[in-house]
């Protein structure tokens, strides 16, 4: 499954005067990546109901498709696992893992999802062990679909709601689920599917891609009332910027409106 | 085309469940049922038959999605020791089974984490203590191509995953130069299971048997598979199975125990019959938070029951089922 | 481990369909649709749009079961030339393109035969005279896992088949060392056709496909190719692939072209539907011993009419359907 | 599918005086190898004959399996095709070629059948071509699953209607089929599966099986009125025979009551 084990700390922290919450910007802008006719590869919590939320606006065509074998549903209510029963409900196919995973290694998946215990400059991400390997401080799920999903999907969205110098690091403990590995040409070179690789980072305060270059992260835009500074005070490694910086387009009526009807009980989405 | 293929790196994991594919035809040719055989047995004796100390085990299923718990709370009852789990998408099974005491060792795509409903406290505190130990690392999508290499008796798939991580180097696979592109690839070692247990909505008492829903990784993983056990929600006469011929997921002669436990996958989901049982999932995640906790619940719905039936009662019998039930079915899924 | 790996003997067949990953990689991201687009046409608008001279082409079923006649017929009517077929147990299809003068290589795993029919005139006669080439040899396991290397994106599959034979010599295949066992194992190189015509009972207008009876290797053949054209007995509501998700063999993603043609299969098999045309059959057997045979039956059968629909006229219509029909569906098989 | 080149041109000739067929000799002989609760890798023609027969009197437990992925079917009447609907007609499985092929390179299948063109003294089998394979003289159908079964069946099973000089050769113009190549371990050397091969030939004149320490051809029983000048004089190369040779059991009468139900219009025994 994609490793999303900081979806399950869910809390309802609504940003100061404004009317939406940490959780339902980070959806709207997740959601707003994904094109219509295209396909993705969901895991639970906040990339469900983006891509939901996706279907619902802009990109009702697009395909959603689960790593257990659900491929396609007409989602009746939020899956708890990526392998429910909801992940394969009215599906136009109930298959394998051995399917999906084939599809996603063709090149057939266009974008995936991914969280992280930690993550660096070039978006490899940690999920396997905080500490040392052999005698672990905390052990992690491990890769799960994760390293699937960052070594197969053309782009790959991560969703951290918990910047910090903690989880923004210099040096990874583990490295789980390639990103751009050490910059331009390395994914190439270790023996990863070409032209595919990290797109977007969503955190509580910023919107970042990878600069073409270096393949570092850079801002893409600043969430409202975050600054650079915010930024760069919660990572550990510098973080690019644009000489002019836009802000995150919050959350329309319309996008909340729509986020209440795909969880109107707030279990992902607190409220 | 050159005389040699270069190695190009090497994973440093433990290599678990591998066998030389001679070796493994000579042993189900001997082994193996061929003919139509009853194979109809208790949960007890099935696991006392196929699981021993020691064995590389695979759970069929996916998470908390059609577990097959009865199997997994006899061994537990059973004290097997020395267990090396195929850790592919394990979570609520692994963790009964770490708390039992019965798991020295994981090899792990993912595991010690429950999805959405947080970490495994169990699983964790075994890892951070050394209790239990990780030999290996690989993705979900690796580890279910290792088994479809051992379903298809060769050494091992190449796969394109994995590539430049500590994943990989975790890992028991290698990465060589591809001979006609000339680039990386990685093959990863095909895996054995020693025993593998699945929960099926139905199958007849030879093994043919039928899930509804998404099969995920069970086809490959049965039939990469040493011993087989089946539980099954009903036991059906072979006509209905021959009745529709493709929609058997596992076939007889991949099957060695078939045990009729009704609602064996509790708590966790069946797909169109019954839903997760949250509260309980949640009672031993709460429980599972200390030691003595995860002792305590094992005692009083494990060890303190005979089987499967006496567990259904304790965690509130036809009452409750019939809730399950109910959630699953009437939100208007298809069969 | 040692640092390489010795590659012990390579098969001097021609590479026929094997690509780049990446490359391939590339062009489905560019090229196949993951919306749901209606992709209905009529079966010369598919063979028009999407069999182009020299294409590299598998055509699914087995043999003279689920044979997709009426794109073959079309391409035939289409006069295509060069084609380069994929010889996976090619029997009546292959011969009547060869026939047609549509084919300059085939890549044979089983061809110029008719099972217990016999061997193929038209087929024979061009191998043997030089009109078409025979490229390279394999077995139809090592075709069908070529595909399912193409399905799964990697440029190989391990097979422990062929070694020791001319077939193995004659095809594009290599033996190495594997590095677990350190025995020899054969890997063949993927297979990517151009296009693959597929016929089945039913699919919606995306191309959402259910086939009856077994599928053969038409999963893993229609995922691997570029191109898949359809041929459907029956264009249904996705509403009614939608209520059995799991019937669903191919995905829409996977598919270029959705054609309805009822009995578009004949005069092969079409399980649970209708009969082989024996008569049919053995017309064209006994019409291609000779090469003016052959062409008169083409001139009549497919040159001779516009469409499907008047050939079926042409074979005796309503009446001998509903006999082929009578045939299959009367021998107590059920659905 | 199996190569039953030779098999579509059936005749009934009875043996002289002799109340039964060649075909139902031979059948019959070939239903005697097939062991009760073992597997059965099945060809169109006389094997599917006589595994049907083995089924219906020593043998019910057989397990009967198809290429094309049919498995354990109640055959309502004879397929003509490995691949048609009565190859899985009421069957445990109707499944496809990848399984029914990986369960055979697993080690799960005893028995396959094979036909053939051309055989040589150690069972490997031509099915390829007559003459040159780059200006063949005469192109036959290939492999088919002839090398799937001669690679992967514990014990392969010849049926050879024509024993002949011309069918017996010293030296194949092709080997699509391995039998066991060039004599003891060769199979394994050459990388096949290990302790499979060649189990028997039954041609018109005897059954054969393979000398344990050469690998070669040797008598193992001539069919009534057959001698071994007869076995001999039909095939180039020299064919291996004990001090005492056995005469072949001819069909008993409920055998060929059995025969006549199984194939009624001696469609494949003929008549």
């Amino acid at each position: 499954m994609i490793a999303q084990q900081d979806s399950h700390k869910i809390e309802a922290r609504p940003f100061a005067k404004q009317e939406y919450t940490q959780a339902e910007l980070i959806t709207c802008v997740a959601s707003r990546l994904l094109e219509d006719n295209r396909s993705v590869l969901v895991g639970t919590g906040l990339p469900m109901i983006a891509s939901m939320l996706a279907q619902r606006s802009h990109a009702p065509n697009l395909l959603l498709v689960f790593e257990a074998g659900g491929i396609g549903p007409r989602i009746p209510e939020l899956p708890v696992s990526v392998g429910d029963s909801r992940t394969f409900y009215k599906a136009v196919a109930a298959t394998s893992m051995h399917d999906v995973m084939s599809a996603c290694q063709a090149g057939y998946i266009d974008y995936g999802f991914l969280g992280a215990a930690a993550l660096d400059a070039y978006g490899n991400i940690n999920t396997t062990v905080i500490g040392d390997w052999e005698h672990p401080k905390v052990r992690l799920p491990g890769s799960g679909g994760a390293n699937d999903v960052g070594s197969f999907c053309w782009r790959t969205i991560f969703i951290m709601r918990n910047q910090s110098t903690r989880t923004f690091q210099s040096k990874l403990d583990f490295i789980t689920t390639p990103g751009w590995i050490s910059g331009p040409g390395a994914r190439e070179r270790s023996g990863l599917p070409h032209g595919c690789g990290p797109y977007r980072v969503i955190t509580q305060l910023a919107v970042y891609g990878f600069d073409e270059h270096t393949k570092r992260m850079q801002v893409v835009s600043l969430h409202p009332g975050v600054t650079l500074e915010d930024v760069q005070a919660n990572s550990e490694f510098p973080i690019l910027a644009p000489a002019h910086v836009p802000v995150t387009e919050p959350p329309s009526p319309e996008e909340r409106r729509l986020l209440r009807e795909i969880d109107p009980r707030g279990i992902v989405l607190g409220r | 085309m050159e005389r040699n293929i270069p190695i190009l790196a090497t994973g440093s994991g433990e290599l678990v469940g591998w066998r030389d594919p001679d070796e493994n035809r000579a042993w189900i040719r001997e082994n193996k049922p061929r003919g139509l055989v009853d194979k109809r047995m208790s949960v007890r004796e099935a696991v006392e038959r196929f699981v021993p100390d020691g064995a590389y085990l695979a759970l069929g299923g996916f998470g908390h999605i059609r577990t097959p718990m009865a199997l997994i709370y006899e061994i537990i009852r059973q004290r097997r020791r020395g267990l090396v789990i195929a850790g592919k998408t394990a979570v609520h099974d692994i963790d009964l089974l770490i708390g039992g005491g019965c798991v020295k060792k994981v090899e792990c795509a993912y595991a010690f984490g429950h999805e959405l409903r947080g970490l495994s406290p169990a699983g964790r505190r075994a890892v951070e203590s050394g209790e239990v130990q990780v030999v290996a690392e690989l993705s979900n999508a690796a580890y279910q191509w290792r088994f479809l290499a051992g379903m298809m008796g060769v050494p091992f798939m190449p796969v394109r995953n994995m590539a430049g991580t500590d994943t990989f180097e975790k890992s028991s696979a290698i990465q060589i130069k591809d001979p006609w592109s000339g680039k990386p690839v990685i093959l990863v070692p095909a895996a054995i299971p020693d025993v593998t247990l699945i929960h099926v909505p139905r199958c007849d008492r030879y093994g043919n048997a039928q899930i509804d829903g998404i099969p995920v990784e069970d086809i490959e993983l049965a039939r990469a598979s040493r011993r087989v056990l089946l539980t099954t929600e009903q036991i059906v006469d072979d006509d209905e199975i021959r009745d529709h011929p493709q929609r058997t997921d596992i076939p007889f002669y991949i099957v060695d125990a078939v045990c009729e436990v009704k609602y064996g996958a509790h708590p966790t989901l069946m797909p169109y019959l019954y839903a997760f049982d949250e509260p309980h999932i949640q009672e031993w995640l709460q429980q599972a938070k200390t030691p003595q906790g995860a002792q305590a619940y094992l005692e009083k719905y494990v060890h303190g029951t005979a089987d499967f039936s006496q567990y259904l009662e304790l965690v509130g019998g036809a009452a409750t089922l019939k809730r399950l039930e109910q959630i699953e079915q009437n939100k208007g899924r298809q069969t």
